[in-house]
């Protein structure tokens, strides 16, 4: 039965590559959305049959509730696959709304205290979040109602055509209705001080799910943030949008920074460096030349790859110490070698170390933040990552190396969680020495595509 | 507008003494409609009459701890009330002593009223005293900025705080009710049940420490001055009453002055009052009386729903 | 479109516009469980009402069918659920007791909001129509209002009710402003809200079997410090 | 322009006289500072506005000028009343109160600026006569006041008034002073206290005539603040003349005390005339202001009606004391006249207060000062921070409702001066700490965040656009 969905998840994968027809757009951009999805997903639903089973086998889920989480598993990537083939931006925004419900279902899997209220926190800032989204969505519908005259209300919500009106939109509208998208999908992106549900639903949640919140979701949203950043650039002007990313990108370094160096939980942790690196992301968007552009696409796929990564080991590891506190957990590498030994990795490639791939989507980063003169906020940046460099190196130290706190069985957990990471670690040292040659075109196509809106006014 | 003719100046004072006349029959009507409303047979709708005629024609016992303000109390009381309702029209669209004062005055008046009323009630050196007026202090104090918005937002809208002025142009506006005036509206009888004593604030038919507050501080009081205190409270009633309608359903007034169009204009006034009154009576059955401090909401509410008046007007 | 519309028309949308505030205003003073459903529904039937009477004012037909939609979803189905939810309930009260922000300064904050967003209102260069003109500022308010229901409330199920408001508010703009922008997505959109009313209410039923109650009080265990 | 300085330091005399001595003996010093500083500032305005009083324009700098006096004005008399109302000590209730009066004042002279700023001289012209008027009157009534107070401190050598009460039988005459002075200050009619006020809120309500929304909704809150401060000024008056003056006296200096001497009645009953005739002649004292500032306002005769019209020269409000004193006497002659014919003589017995049949009515049992505030204080406790310690003494362990005796001890805490000494502590860590706090568990407070940041955005933005 297991395989049977399994299966199922793979051919929905492929399936939604090719629904192709009017109301739906696919461009550089989305196609970079798809694959990272894909990725994650497909490996996530490779690793959730071994941590299900697991979670099975120890009686905590039942059948009825491994069923539900399956359908759910699927139900959550297919809705995540339409965010960015949508190219009507109403439907956008249904699809997105769409992941929270079926992930809050997803997320109360285990009807534990903790999960209720994950899901209920998480339920309820997401849904107003994206009311708020939804506010800035019509604003600009009604921009783009304004001028053009042939609209049909179909179409007149398409990002084509929004595009295509963009330099006749009143700028002030724009503003307000940028304000109201920034700060709706920003909450789902887990942009400060809107992240407030990320760390919560992240460590409530079951290990693979985390990793496709962490890993995608936080992209799913992000990309609606871009596609509105791309309109509001071709209409108002580059600086307005980028401004208020770096902004918010960097309040969301700072909070990561501070909750990340007191941090006890070990998923909590990996929450907040989300958050932290949806700071990066937007930092690095908002600089607004095409190098930070493009290290910012590069780094989404890269902190989508690291942190599932991150999420699976730790998974394995908190399934077999019975705890998530950091402080309980020592000595992973003594206890199960093999997936210590990938924790490690994840978390050097997380905090910025060379050669892995983050390093370079980081180094991207700054250097476009010095070279578009956005002094103060580079600086800012490094200061917090120095932080979290030195926090969570302290931290991933002590877990990883160390003496266990009492005699456990040596040990990994099966082959199918080992694998999954490994085929991760790979594509982390992969991307880290050299991005692939369609990769990097199509990268630098959607930077094209992001940098033109605003070369062009 | 200041030339006013000595008769007009005569219908003024008329208009007056209808309020100072009819105010105890007021009391009447609403006490009957809430004893039917209740099932009671309840007193006749004059009894507030014979109260007052019977009690001043009694002897009186004063507290041996009270000063003289404990005995000017009544007499500022009544002497406050009773001219604030010469500010008041009631069947002409005016009030030639409009002049002199406007609703700030009458506000101003009522609150000298209350304030050695306030005093009296701590005069006797009873607990009960004290009590009543320490709640009707609270009171005072959250009424009053309620009521203050309320006049702004009337003020706004109908150009000025003359009274005279308000009632004209109220009846000059059309009969469907601009939006803002309707939140005054709501304001206005908040603060109106809040003032008179009037059921979710204070339960003046009851002697019961708990729960009254108007009746605590009149508790000491007999004979002429308690009458005095009852009717000037009854009067206070009736000019809030007379004010309501003026403001709010300013319909009906004399256009020209003849003694017929006088005498349909104060039967109109009076049926106007007596409908309030009615439907005070009724919400009055409808509702309990609210713990002290709970009060505060629905003067909150008062102070919001004037406060979104005021944003009305200014759009 | 705005010259079609007649003087009483406009004070009619005036009026409407007061008569929704003040439902709203219901839902922010009440304190029992089943008051607010009983406001909301009594708010959503006269958001219904005046969709129809938008409609009516631009005539534009889809704009009955919203209605009717409104009507059915959210003023039967959604209260329906929800009623059938607080029946369910395990905890005996069904009052919010102490609320984070005292009711009368509720009525004054929210009163406040309603200012706020007539002065966004002002900002925005949209008030070329009356209808515009009219309920934008309206609808900021209840969104606003709803905002600041979920903050001030204790309670998950005035949580929920403070949602709704939102989205009423969502609504009442998208109606305003894009004079129905699309039949499908309004659908979309409603389905939307059921499902997660319904999760909610899910949550609702988990949550009171697990903690006994539906406090969020109980829903603070997750924190940094 | 001799006149200015002349005619300030006349509004200010009997303050200069009294304010020091009180204040020397006021233990508090922050309080009596913020009265003192705050009356600095307030002539250092006066006069800095006249110098401009013709140079003021339209830009925005004035109307913010404007609006931070107001602003400024609102608060100090919110917070100078509220914490007079739970002051026990006479003298300092009345230095609070002072701060109340100049915020009353502040408010007249910032909208005084912003009428000016926006062109609109004789709305500008009118909200500085009632600023002037009031500083005026507010130095009659309080050096009355202060005078009085000082009387009691004489002869009960106590300022607690806790420990007053009943002195309206043994010093009727200051007594009698104190009430016109409560009177006059509270801003009742027939006293110059209302005249100021009235003109005041009148120069509020006239603020539609500005063309700025926000201005005009934000003085909408300003109305609000002052209708509050007025009603709070009320209920702090009864409080301080209910306690010190009426019922039974609560201490044996108060049951002993005497009448002070003749001599020091005089300067009081010269005071307290001033106040009624001010009050009931207001074109006095607004003549003496117009002349002394030299205003473009015609003044005329003492019994003429101040009349402010509209936009459209119909009748906005007008008020006429001495017609207002001519109707309050017709009527009492007339009701006077009414209870004897109906009522005929009757006669008036003096017995006890009725205390429910138990006999003994003691002092203890009226309500005592703090018992007065408590309401308030309850209402206002987001303000106050009201303390009880409650130390009940059983007489046996077991039953907990037989008390021998109850001490509670309340307290009201000054939250203005704690906030003066800052949390000076901060390092990196302990700031990163509060960061953390964010994530404090409150789903509510998550929203909040969100609305915040919202928000603030869009003020960010739109200032930034429209300005």
């Amino acid at each position: 039965m297991i395989q049977g969905l399994f299966l199922l998840s793979s051919i929905l994968e492929k399936k939604s590559i090719s629904i192709f027809d009017g109301l739906f757009y696919l461009d550089s951009l989305s196609a970079i959305m798809i694959i990272t999805i894909s990725l994650v997903g497909f490996i996530s639903s490779l690793y959730s049959v071994n941590y299900m089973g697991r979670q099975y086998d120890k009686l905590i889920v039942d059948r009825q509730k491994l069923v539900r989480y399956y359908q759910g598993f699927n139900m959550f990537l297919f809705t995540m696959l339409l965010v960015p083939i949508s190219n009507n931006l109403g439907i956008m925004w249904i699809a997105i709304e769409a992941t929270t419900l079926v992930s809050v279902l997803l997320i109360m899997l285990y009807t534990k205290q903790g999960s209720i209220e994950a899901s209920w926190k998480y339920l309820l800032i997401a849904t107003v979040g994206l009311s708020l989204a939804l506010f800035g969505i019509i604003l600009f519908y009604y921009a783009n109602s304004v001028y053009d005259n042939s609209f049909n209300s179909i179409h007149g919500m398409d990002w084509t055509n929004m595009v295509k009106n963009a330099p006749q939109f009143d700028p002030n509208l724009v503003k307000f209705a940028f304000i109201f998208i920034l700060v709706g999908f920003g909450t789902k992106a887990g942009l400060a001080p809107m992240h407030t549900w990320l760390p919560d639903a992240h460590s409530e949640a079951p290990s693979p799910i985390s990793a496709l919140l962490s890993g995608v979701l936080l992209n799913c949203a992000f990309y609606g943030l871009l596609r509105f950043h791309i309109i509001s650039s071709y209409s108002i002007g580059p600086e307005f949008s980028n401004m208020l990313l770096i902004i918010l990108g960097i309040i969301s370094l700072g909070i990561a920074a501070a909750s990340i160096y007191f941090q006890k939980d070990v998923k909590r942790m990996l929450a907040f460096s989300s958050v932290e690196h949806m700071g990066i992301i937007s930092v690095s968007m908002g600089f607004g030349v095409f190098l930070g552009i493009y290290g910012a696409i590069l780094h989404m796929i890269n902190h989508a790859v690291v942190k599932s990564l991150l999420f699976f080991s730790s998974g394995s590891i908190s399934q077999k110490y019975q705890t998530k506190s950091i402080a309980d957990t020592s000595g992973i590498i003594k206890t199960m070698p093999i997936t210590g030994f990938m924790f490690l990795i994840g978390g050097l490639a997380i905090i910025g170390m060379p050669p892995f791939n983050i390093f370079m989507s980081e180094f991207l980063m700054l250097s476009s933040g010095f070279s578009s003169e956005n002094f103060l906020a580079s600086g800012l940046v490094i200061l917090f990552l120095v932080i979290i460099f030195a926090s969570f190196g302290k931290h991933l130290l002590h877990m990883v190396f160390g003496n266990p706190k009492y005699e456990m069985e040596k040990g990994d957990l099966g082959k199918l969680s080992i694998l999954p990471m490994i085929i991760l670690v790979s594509v982390i040292f992969i991307m880290g020495i050299y991005v692939p040659e369609p990769l990097q075109t199509l990268i630098e196509d959607a930077s094209k595509i992001i940098l033109v809106g605003g070369a062009n006014s | 507008m200041s030339d006013f003719s000595i008769f007009e100046y005569g219908l003024g004072i008329l208009q007056a003494l209808l309020i100072i006349v009819l105010s105890p029959l007021i009391v009447g009507i609403m006490r009957k409609i809430k004893a039917k409303s209740q099932k009671r047979i309840g007193a006749g709708i004059c009894q507030p009459y014979y109260d007052i005629i019977k009690l001043l024609r009694k002897d009186e016992i004063v507290s041996d701890q009270s000063s003289w303000i404990f005995r000017v109390t009544p007499w500022i009381n009544f002497v406050t009330t009773a001219s604030a309702a010469f500010f008041i029209p009631v069947f002409l669209i005016y009030s030639p002593f409009g002049v002199v004062g406007d609703v700030l005055l009458v506000v101003g008046l009522f609150a000298l009223g209350k304030f050695f009323m306030m005093l009296a009630g701590l005069d006797v050196a009873s607990s009960f005293g004290g009590l009543g007026s320490i709640r009707e202090m609270m009171m005072s104090v959250l009424v009053e900025p309620a009521l203050f918005m309320t006049i702004f937002v009337i003020a706004l809208f109908y150009d000025g705080t003359n009274i005279s002025t308000i009632v004209s142009s109220a009846n000059d506006t059309s009969i469907l009710i601009v939006p803002g005036i309707l939140f005054a509206l709501i304001a206005f009888f908040i603060i109106m049940m809040a003032e008179t004593g009037k059921l979710p604030f204070d339960n003046p038919s009851t002697h019961l420490e708990l729960t009254m507050i108007h009746e605590s501080v009149v508790l000491e009081y007999s004979g002429k001055n308690l009458a005095l205190m009852e009717w000037s409270h009854a009067i206070k009633q009736m000019i809030l009453f007379a004010l309501f309608v003026d403001i709010f359903f300013p319909w009906n007034f004399v256009e020209q002055i003849s003694l017929v169009g006088i005498s349909i204009g104060i039967l109109v006034f009076i049926t106007k009052v007596s409908v309030l009154a009615s439907f005070t009576a009724f919400i009055e059955t409808l509702v309990a009386k609210w713990r002290l401090f709970r009060v505060s909401d629905l003067i909150a509410m008062a102070i919001s729903s004037s406060m979104i008046g005021v944003i009305f007007f200014f759009l | 479109m705005s010259d079609l519309i007649l003087p009483t028309q406009i004070d009619l949308l005036h009026v409407s516009a007061v008569i929704l505030l003040i439902a709203t205003f219901g839902i922010v003073v009440r304190r029992g469980f089943s008051d607010w459903l009983h406001a909301y529904r009594y708010q959503t039937i006269i958001l219904a009402g005046v969709v129809t009477l938008i409609a009516f004012v631009t005539s534009i037909w889809e704009l009955y069918i919203v209605s009717a939609l409104t009507l059915g979803i959210k003023a039967i189905i959604i209260p329906k659920v929800l009623f059938y939810v607080t029946k369910k309930l395990d905890s005996p009260i069904k009052l919010e007791m102490n609320p984070y922000v005292s009711l009368r300064i509720s009525v004054i904050a929210s009163a406040l909001l309603v200012a706020m967003s007539y002065f966004m209102a002002l900002q925005l260069p949209i008030s070329s129509d009356k209808t515009i003109s009219v309920f934008l500022p309206v609808s900021f308010s209840l969104f606003f209002i709803g905002l600041f229901i979920i903050i001030s409330r204790r309670k998950a199920l005035n949580q929920i009710v403070g949602l709704l408001t939102i989205e009423n508010g969502l609504f009442l703009f998208a109606v305003v402003v894009t004079h129905g922008f699309s039949l499908i997505i309004e659908i979309g959109l409603m389905a939307d809200i059921l499902v997660g009313v319904i999760i909610s209410s899910i949550l609702l039923f988990r949550m009171s079997h697990t903690f006994d109650s539906v406090d969020i009080k109980n829903l603070e265990s997750l924190r940094d410090d | 322009m001799a006149f200015v300085g002349f005619g300030t330091k006349a509004g200010m005399v009997p303050l200069h006289i009294w304010k020091p001595k009180v204040y020397a003996s006021a233990p508090d010093n922050t309080s009596s500072l913020m009265a003192a500083v705050m009356l600095k500032i307030a002539i250092y305005g006066i006069v800095r506005h006249l110098f401009d009083f013709n140079a003021i324009d339209s830009s925005p700098d004035y109307v913010w000028l404007g609006m931070g006096i107001i602003i400024i004005g609102s608060i100090s008399a919110l917070v100078g009343i509220l914490y007079a109302l739970v002051e026990n000590d006479i003298k300092r209730a009345l230095a609070f109160s002072s701060i109340e009066n100049v915020g009353i004042i502040f408010i007249g002279l910032g909208l005084s600026v912003v009428f000016a700023a926006f062109h609109l001289p004789s709305l500008s012209v009118l909200s500085f006569i009632a600023s002037m008027f009031h500083t005026l009157n507010h130095s009659i009534f309080k050096g009355l006041l202060f005078m009085t107070a000082g009387s009691v401190h004489y002869s009960t050598h106590t300022k607690n008034i806790e420990d007053l009460g009943g002195l309206i039988k043994k010093m009727p005459w200051t007594a009698m002073m104190f009430l016109i002075g409560s009177v006059a200050i509270i801003g009742l009619p027939s006293l110059n206290g209302f005249i100021s006020e009235w003109l005041t809120l009148q120069s509020l309500l006239a603020v539609f005539q500005i063309p700025s929304n926000v201005l005009q909704v934000s003085l909408a809150f300003a109305i609000l603040a002052f209708a509050l401060t007025i009603g709070l000024a009320g209920a702090t008056f009864v409080r301080l003349f209910g306690v010190t003056f009426l019922s039974k006296s609560r201490s044996v200096n108060a049951a002993n005390a005497i009448e002070v001497p003749k001599f020091m009645l005089i300067g009081k009953a010269i005071l307290a005339s001033s106040c009624i005739i001010l009050g009931i002649l207001p074109f006095i004292g607004m003549n003496l202001i117009v002349s002394a500032f030299n205003l473009p306002y015609m003044p005329s005769s003492p019994f003429e009606t101040i009349s402010i019209t509209n936009s459209d020269d119909s009748n906005f409000a007008s008020l006429m004391m001495p017609g207002v004193l001519v109707i309050l006497t017709s009527v009492f002659v007339g009701v006077f006249v009414f209870v004897r014919i109906i009522g005929g003589k009757t006669k008036t017995m003096k017995y006890g207060t009725w205390d429910c049949g138990f006999g003994n009515l003691s002092e203890k049992t009226q309500y005592t000062a703090t018992s007065l505030a408590e309401p308030i204080r309850r209402i206002f406790g987001v303000f106050y921070k009201p303390h009880n310690d409650i130390d009940a003494d059983f007489y046996t362990k077991k039953n907990l409702y037989l008390k021998k005796s109850i001490n509670v001890i309340s307290t009201t805490r000054n939250i203005f001066d704690e906030k003066l000494y800052g949390k000076t502590i901060s390092g990196s860590l302990f700031v990163l700490n509060k960061i953390r706090k964010i994530q404090s568990g409150k789903v509510n407070a998550y929203i909040l965040y969100i609305m915040v940041t919202l928000v603030a955005l869009l003020l960010f933005v739109g200032f930034g656009t429209h300005e």
